[in-house]
């Protein structure tokens, strides 16, 4: 079972990514939860949604302490306590950022791409969500783009829809396909 | 000797009286009850097609000590400050369901007023098809006669005692008329036991006006008031006359109708009826002081109302209740 | 027993199931109490049951309630001064009811319309009686009994029937017409012998009619002038009030045609003949008298008897009238008067609460007149019955009129002293008439209580709507010279609106009022009448007794009893 | 087939598919979502529905009250603070055994204010005289919620659904829908046999005297007792139409040799389910699942516990001055048994906090060789974060003078 942690700001569609994340998941097949650690916090605040993804029926409910990856969608919060904590050792960090990029960090691996820029461009919104799930999908290989496409079919449609596909793919052409295959299956829980 | 044997078809003619009967006798009220009055010319203006709900006040305890119901009409009592809300409930229930039932909620003043009230507004506010009955006895009653909201200025009751450093109820009457009027429902009234005509045509006006209406019924309770059961009619009749108790309609929250007063009683000839209004009658300064109060709310009544008659109009306060040789009032 | 369903709802109306009646310390009770016109009628007329079967447009039914007292009502309706209307609780409201006007109005129907008598003719068997004098007492007498069932004969010293009716009352009051049709159809009635140009003591005497009927009623009427037993000087040429009056009636004119007249006297005599002198073209007439004009507000004893309506119409024709005045003493020049000196003057109860006239010291004037005329009022002439008669008047009891010491023998109508009006004496003549039928019948006779009449403060006024009476035209003071009829009748719509403005003291007006404001469901409305009159019943299972009902009965007709 | 759905949005589509004629909902975290999805679907037409969105709890509840009354299949939702003021007329509408169904997206009680999980609220209202269904994950609260309908209608009772809050509601899972023509052949038309009716005018609510009152709650608490049965079979008979049973009453999970069993209710089994296949010291329980909390299956409880040396009972809310509230009454039901286990009662997780997969292994460590029942305990509470003088133990303060 693979655990996911995705962080952000109020607004930026947090949970709506983990919400998307889980759906691809279910869509292809697996076994997926997700859900937000409600707080108090208003828009602009961190904020944080928890995604598990197994190939049995996922029955904990507990918060998610020990991702094997971590979502960021603000680099900013990179720098926030907490948002790297517990995460597993050799796990990936994917976080929005100016320019496409990888580096070591906290004994993992953080890759960079500028999501937040590439939603802005092609659905004009500051929302980094769908690029980054599609950055992630392609980097760990865990389920065609396909999946994504069809979890966005069920919240969009029309041009909306068209534009999240284009984006989904503009952001996966920006990062290494499976370079994270084989991590995937050392943080597994 | 019963009843019965005195006329042995008794029974017969209350089956084949030419009304409604809403509620019927052996209700447990009190002799000369005002609430029960009003309860009983509403329901019958405004029945047999009706369902009610009504909240918790002497009108749910005297008319339903289970086994027996006084009610001739499906009713349901649930708390104190739902009645609005029930009701909003089955009209809901009713309209999706197709049928044509009406729906009416009975709430006494503390049930309209205080604890009902939030239900009130929200019921109006959201537009359901409900007519709200206020049987306004300007008290809490069926707990022993405590102030509400709508209790008078200078009234007595047992939590607004006279005493050397108090004439009663310190504050006003809260104009509830004014506050349903803000909700610009389609159609809100004031009624009095005292003139039934004019009560029955304001439950009909609103039962055909349709939506949250609303019916604010003086009602005087011979019990909490301290006056003799026989004196109920007379008691709210002199309520309107001196101009204590306005009766106005209104429609979308502007004023379309009064019952115009012929001649302009004196406060104190209502009150002195009153044991609750004992104290301003004392003679001192202070008595005289409440007294000329509660004269000068009668009298903004009577100009903010434009009350005083022409002494011309047939349907005044003298003349509205005419009665003639064989006059069916309920034809 | 009783099993609690789920959530322990109720059935419709089980309520029934409890008798709060025993709740109740007093109840309420239908009370039906005698209206003031009812108690006030010296004919015993019940003006509010008519007016009540007028208001719903039965109009012949409203007559046979009439003449089921009166059967003079075109008569009475006319020359009647309505003390039913001085006691009217309307009166206080706003104005009594016209009950003349109405009853008038049914009179003149019933005459047009030939309505007959509610009488059939008697058995052969049946009882004979005497009535002696056909005025309104004996033709009263004679309707009842028979409508009791006897035979009567009715004798009468004139040529015809009618009695001071016919010979003291002035053409413009009552038309000759109206006077002749009205006791024709009476005279008419089965049963009844009439022979007129008969008078007791010369054409038959007291003996032979004892010796041939089962009973008598004696009603002769009083047709002599009582003599003026003032302490002064008599003039020479004194005439008095009734021997003009009825010299007028019959003859078209007076012998006098002075300057200045005063009359002595308030009743109808009285008015009648100051309206005469006015008619005769006398220009200065007064009428002095000790009791005051009839109005609203002066007590009964204290108005003058004429009727109140005759009163206004002498002052509007230039009558003067000098109310609580006494004559002191009359100023002559030799035999001839010239003026009188009047005196304030009042009835006030002496030290027995007897009503005394007093004169108050130091309140003389002076009138010039050159004709004093006293109209106080006519002797029974004794003749042919002088046994009976004590001080000019035949003493009888006073409900029934038995002669004192007399089983079969009655008396009534001007002859019992008592009393004078044309109403009073139709109600001499039917109490005697009931009486003959009681003691024909072996009753004994016992004095009725007379009713107690519902006070105006037993009324809730707060029902009735302020409605001035309607008013009967009446010809302008200036065209009346002649013998036209001062005053018409109402028309079906004012006789109606009357009707109407009844507040029916006493009686169930079927208002609904009881059974829209009982708080407890214990008055029942019937489709006819109940038992007790109403048109309601009070179930007796559930009253409390809270007294709503009788507080707001407009009429007083419920009253809450322990 | 299953979809990814958001417990909120499955439980809206779940109440949509029961046809409900008035809804009728104040918004609180965290049932909002389930009614803005009962809007939409309104909104949508997708249900054809009076949507009454009124001004208060306690109106709510009326209003679901008046038109379950009136005729008509209602329902509402709500949490905390809105149960409790829902709380008077949920009593009402129990009493007068009145056929509804709430979800209660069970939340913490202020003060202090926590929008998180535990179950205070529906304990608050235990003994209201509803039927507690609790649900242990949103595949159990969509079934649950089609069985409450029925069960509800069947007995004249109303039904509590209880979902825990956030934990369920704001989860995204697969989960299966049934079909409408499931639904529709599994609920019959909505019917309240002694409701308002013009032809039949029944009063309802009436005043009962001293005289009838015990025995008309006695009705009232014998209705429940035999809706024992009625929630048997209503789960018995959805699992028939649907494949899904929820475990009727009480259901027996992880290892039923065990000797220990750890008795819960709601959302936190699943994790403690994980813990144990992962435990490594190998430590197997049986797991009691409580799913009616009320009408409280005693009986069928005594028979999960045959066999048990220990059990542990974790409350997930707390009656302060007595501890916890399902623990008592377990021990009073197992009282009857001829040889009861030994029952520890501690609650963990209020105001939303985390359960985590150690949980398994502190309540088993915490009564590990305990020879007596032990003194209840919040097991995942810090008092040192207490002042001193308010930890548990601390002495009675001086009175001020």
């Amino acid at each position: 079972m693979l655990e996911i942690r995705i962080h952000g700001r109020g607004g930026q569609g947090n949970v709506v990514a983990a919400y998307l994340l889980a759906s691809a998941a279910i869509g292809d097949g697996r076994h997926a939860q997700a859900f937000p650690a409600f707080g108090a916090e208003r828009r602009g605040a961190p904020v944080a949604a928890f995604v598990r993804i197994g190939e049995t029926p996922i029955r904990r409910r507990c918060q998610v302490r020990h991702p094997g990856f971590l979502v960021v969608q603000d680099p900013s919060l990179l720098e926030v306590p907490g948002t790297l904590a517990g995460l597993r050792p050799g796990g990936g960090i994917l976080a929005d950022g100016a320019k496409p990029g990888v580096a070591g960090r906290d004994g993992g691996e953080i890759v960079t791409l500028p999501a937040t820029r590439l939603a802005l461009e092609h659905i004009g919104r500051p929302v980094p969500n769908t690029a980054l799930l599609a950055a992630f999908l392609t980097l760990t290989g865990l389920m065609p783009l396909s999946a994504l496409i069809h979890a966005l079919e069920a919240r969009f449609s029309g041009p909306v829809l068209e534009k999240n596909r284009i984006l989904v793919e503009t952001a996966a052409a920006q990062v290494e396909s499976g370079r994270w295959k084989e991590v995937v299956h050392g943080v597994a829980a | 000797m019963s009843a019965e044997e005195a006329h042995p078809h008794l029974e017969t003619l209350r089956g084949h009286q030419p009304r409604f009967r809403g509620l019927e006798a052996g209700h447990r009220a009190c002799q000369g009850c005002g609430e029960a009055l009003a309860a009983r010319l509403v329901t019958e203006a405004a029945g047999p097609d009706v369902m009610v709900a009504n909240a918790t006040g002497c009108l749910e305890v005297f008319t339903t000590p289970w086994p027996q119901s006084a009610w001739r009409l499906p009713w349901i009592h649930s708390v104190f400050g739902n009645a609005a809300a029930v009701a909003a409930g089955m009209e809901a229930a009713l309209k999706q369901q197709g049928r044509r039932t009406r729906v009416l909620a009975f709430a006494g003043d503390g049930g309209t007023f205080d604890i009902g009230f939030q239900a009130l507004s929200g019921m109006m506010e959201r537009g359901h098809d409900v007519l709200f009955v206020c049987f306004d006895n300007e008290a809490y009653m069926n707990t022993g006669v405590q102030r509400s909201g709508s209790t008078p200025h200078a009234a007595m009751t047992n939590t607004s005692p006279p005493g050397t450093a108090r004439m009663g109820k310190r504050h006003m009457k809260k104009d509830i008329l004014a506050i349903i009027a803000a909700h610009r429902i389609p159609y809100a009234a004031t009624a009095s036991v005292a003139y039934p005509s004019d009560l029955r045509k304001k439950v009909r006006r609103a039962m055909d006006t349709g939506g949250p209406v609303f019916l604010q019924v003086h009602s005087p309770c011979p019990l909490g008031w301290g006056h003799d059961s026989d004196l109920t009619v007379q008691v709210a009749r002199l309520a309107v006359q001196t101009g204590l108790f306005p009766l106005v309609e209104m429609e979308r929250g502007e004023l379309i109708g009064t019952l115009p007063i012929r001649e302009v009683r004196p406060v104190a000839d209502y009150l002195r009826l009153q044991q609750r209004f004992r104290h301003l009658f004392a003679g001192d300064f202070r008595a005289e002081k409440e007294l000329e109060h509660l004269q000068a709310i009668a009298d903004r009544n009577i100009e903010r109302f434009e009350l005083r008659g022409t002494g011309k109009e047939r349907y005044d306060t003298e003349g509205a209740d005419t009665v003639h040789r064989g006059g069916d009032r309920w034809a | 027993m009783t099993q609690i369903p789920p959530g322990a709802f109720a059935q419709p109306g089980t309520s029934l199931e409890f008798r709060t009646g025993s709740w109740r310390v007093q109840r309420p009770v239908h009370r039906h109490r005698a209206a003031p016109c009812h108690a006030a009628c010296p004919a015993g007329e019940d003006a509010q049951a008519y007016l009540a079967r007028v208001e719903v447009g039965d109009l012949q039914g409203a007559w046979e309630t009439l003449v089921s007292a009166n059967p003079l009502p075109a008569i009475t309706g006319r020359v009647c001064p309505h003390p039913c209307e001085t006691a009217c609780n309307r009166g206080q409201y706003d104005e009594a009811i016209g009950i003349h006007a109405v009853e008038r109005f049914l009179g003149d129907e019933a005459l047009r319309r030939e309505w007959p008598y509610p009488v059939a003719a008697p058995a052969a068997d049946a009882p004979r009686v005497a009535v002696v004098g056909a005025g309104p007492a004996g033709l009263a007498a004679a309707y009842h009994l028979l409508r009791g069932g006897c035979r009567v004969t009715l004798v009468e010293a004139l040529a015809a029937a009618g009695g001071t009716v016919r010979t003291a009352i002035p053409r413009y009051r009552l038309p000759l017409d109206t006077l002749e049709v009205e006791t024709a159809r009476l005279l008419a009635l089965p049963g009844l012998d009439f022979h007129p140009h008969t008078q007791l003591g010369r054409d038959v005497s007291l003996e032979e009619l004892r010796s041939e009927h089962a009973a008598l009623f004696l009603a002769p009427g009083r047709r002599k002038g009582r003599e003026w037993n003032a302490d002064f000087a008599i003039p020479g040429d004194l005439h008095t009030g009734l021997h003009l009056l009825e010299t007028w009636v019959a003859e078209g004119t007076l012998p006098d045609h002075p300057g200045a007249v005063a009359i002595v006297g308030g009743g109808n005599t009285a008015v009648d003949l100051s309206r005469v002198l006015r008619r005769q073209g006398v220009p200065s007439v007064h009428l002095v008298t000790h009791q005051r004009i009839p109005a609203p507000g002066v007590p009964a004893e204290d108005a003058m008897r004429a009727n109140p309506r005759e009163v206004a119409q002498a002052v509007e024709e230039g009558v003067t009238i000098h109310e609580h005045r006494g004559v002191r003493r009359l100023i002559l020049r030799g035999e001839r008067v010239v003026g009188m000196e009047l005196v304030h003057m009042k009835k006030l109860p002496d030290a027995d609460g007897r009503l005394q006239r007093v004169a108050f010291e130091g309140t003389e004037t002076v009138l010039h007149v050159d004709h004093v005329i006293p109209a106080i009022g006519q002797e029974v002439d004794p003749a042919g019955f002088e046994a009976l008669v004590e001080r000019g008047r035949i003493p009888v009891d006073p409900w029934w009129g038995r002669v004192q010491g007399q089983t079969h023998l009655f008396a009534g109508g001007d002859a019992r002293g008592d009393h004078g009006s044309v109403s009073e004496a139709v109600g001499d003549g039917r109490r005697a008439a009931l009486g003959i039928l009681a003691v024909l019948a072996g009753e004994a006779l016992e004095a009725p209580v007379p009713p107690e009449p519902v006070p105006f403060s037993d009324l809730n006024l707060h029902y009735f709507e302020p409605a001035p009476a309607a008013r009967e035209p009446v010809l302008p003071p200036q065209e009346r010279r002649g013998l036209e009829e001062v005053e018409g009748g109402l028309d079906l719509h004012g006789v109606r609106h009357e009707a109407h403005r009844c507040l029916s003291c006493g009686e169930c007006l079927a208002c609904d009022n009881c059974w829209t404001l009982c708080p407890d469901q214990a008055v029942l409305k019937t489709r006819e009448r109940a038992a007790d009159g109403s048109h309601y019943v009070f179930d007796y299972d559930y009253c409390k007794g809270c007294g709503i009902c009788a507080r707001e009965c407009p009429t007083g007709y419920i009253r809450m009893e322990s | 087939m299953a979809l990814p759905l958001e417990g909120s949005q499955a439980l809206a589509r779940t109440v949509a598919l029961c046809r409900p004629q008035v809804v009728s909902a104040y918004p609180i975290t965290p049932q909002t979502h389930i009614v803005e999805g009962i809007a939409r679907l309104v909104a949508d037409g997708q249900l054809e529905c009076e949507m009454v969105s009124v001004e208060s709890e306690h109106s709510a509840a009326s209003v679901a009250l008046g038109a379950a009354a009136a005729g008509s299949r209602a329902y509402t939702a709500s949490a905390s603070q809105g149960i409790l003021l829902m709380s008077e007329v949920l009593f009402d509408i129990a009493g007068m055994r009145v056929p509804l169904v709430m979800t209660c997206a069970n939340r913490a009680v202020s003060a202090p204010l926590s929008i998180w999980n535990d179950h205070q609220d529906a304990m608050a209202v235990r003994d209201a005289g509803w039927i507690q269904l609790y649900c242990a994950s949103n595949q159990e609260a969509v079934d649950t919620t089609v069985q409450a309908f029925r069960i509800a209608e069947h007995c004249s009772l109303p039904v509590m659904v209880c979902v825990d809050g956030f934990t369920l509601t704001h989860t995204l899972e697969p989960l299966e829908l049934p079909d409408q023509a499931q639904v529709d052949d599994y609920l019959p038309a909505y019917r309240f046999a002694h409701g308002l009716d013009p032809d039949a005018p029944r009063s309802l609510g009436t005043l009962v005297t001293p005289e009838h009152f015990t025995e008309a709650r006695l009705g009232h608490h014998a209705a429940l007792q035999r809706a024992l049965g009625a929630i048997e079979a209503a789960d018995a008979d959805w699992a028939a139409v649907s494949g899904r049973g929820c475990g009727g009453l009480l259901e027996v999970r992880g290892d039923p040799q065990a000797r220990t069993g750890i008795l819960v209710m709601g959302s936190v089994l699943g994790t403690l389910e994980d813990a144990m296949d992962a435990d490594p010291r190998g430590r197997r329980v049986r797991f009691l699942k409580l799913r009616s909390f009320r009408p409280f299956p005693a009986e069928a409880l005594r028979r999960a516990c045959q066999g048990l040396d220990t059990l542990i009972v974790l409350d997930r809310a707390l009656s302060p001055g007595s501890g916890g509230i399902v623990g008592p009454e377990v021990k009073a039901a197992l009282m009857d048994m001829t040889d009861p286990p030994r029952v520890h009662n501690l609650a963990a997780g209020l105001g939303g906090r985390d359960l985590p997969l150690d949980l398994y292994g502190r309540l088993l460590e915490a009564v590990e060789g305990a020879e007596a029942p032990l003194p209840f305990t919040l097991i995942d509470a810090d008092p040192l974060l207490l002042p001193e003088a308010d930890r548990p133990g601390a002495p009675l303060p001086e009175e001020a003078p």
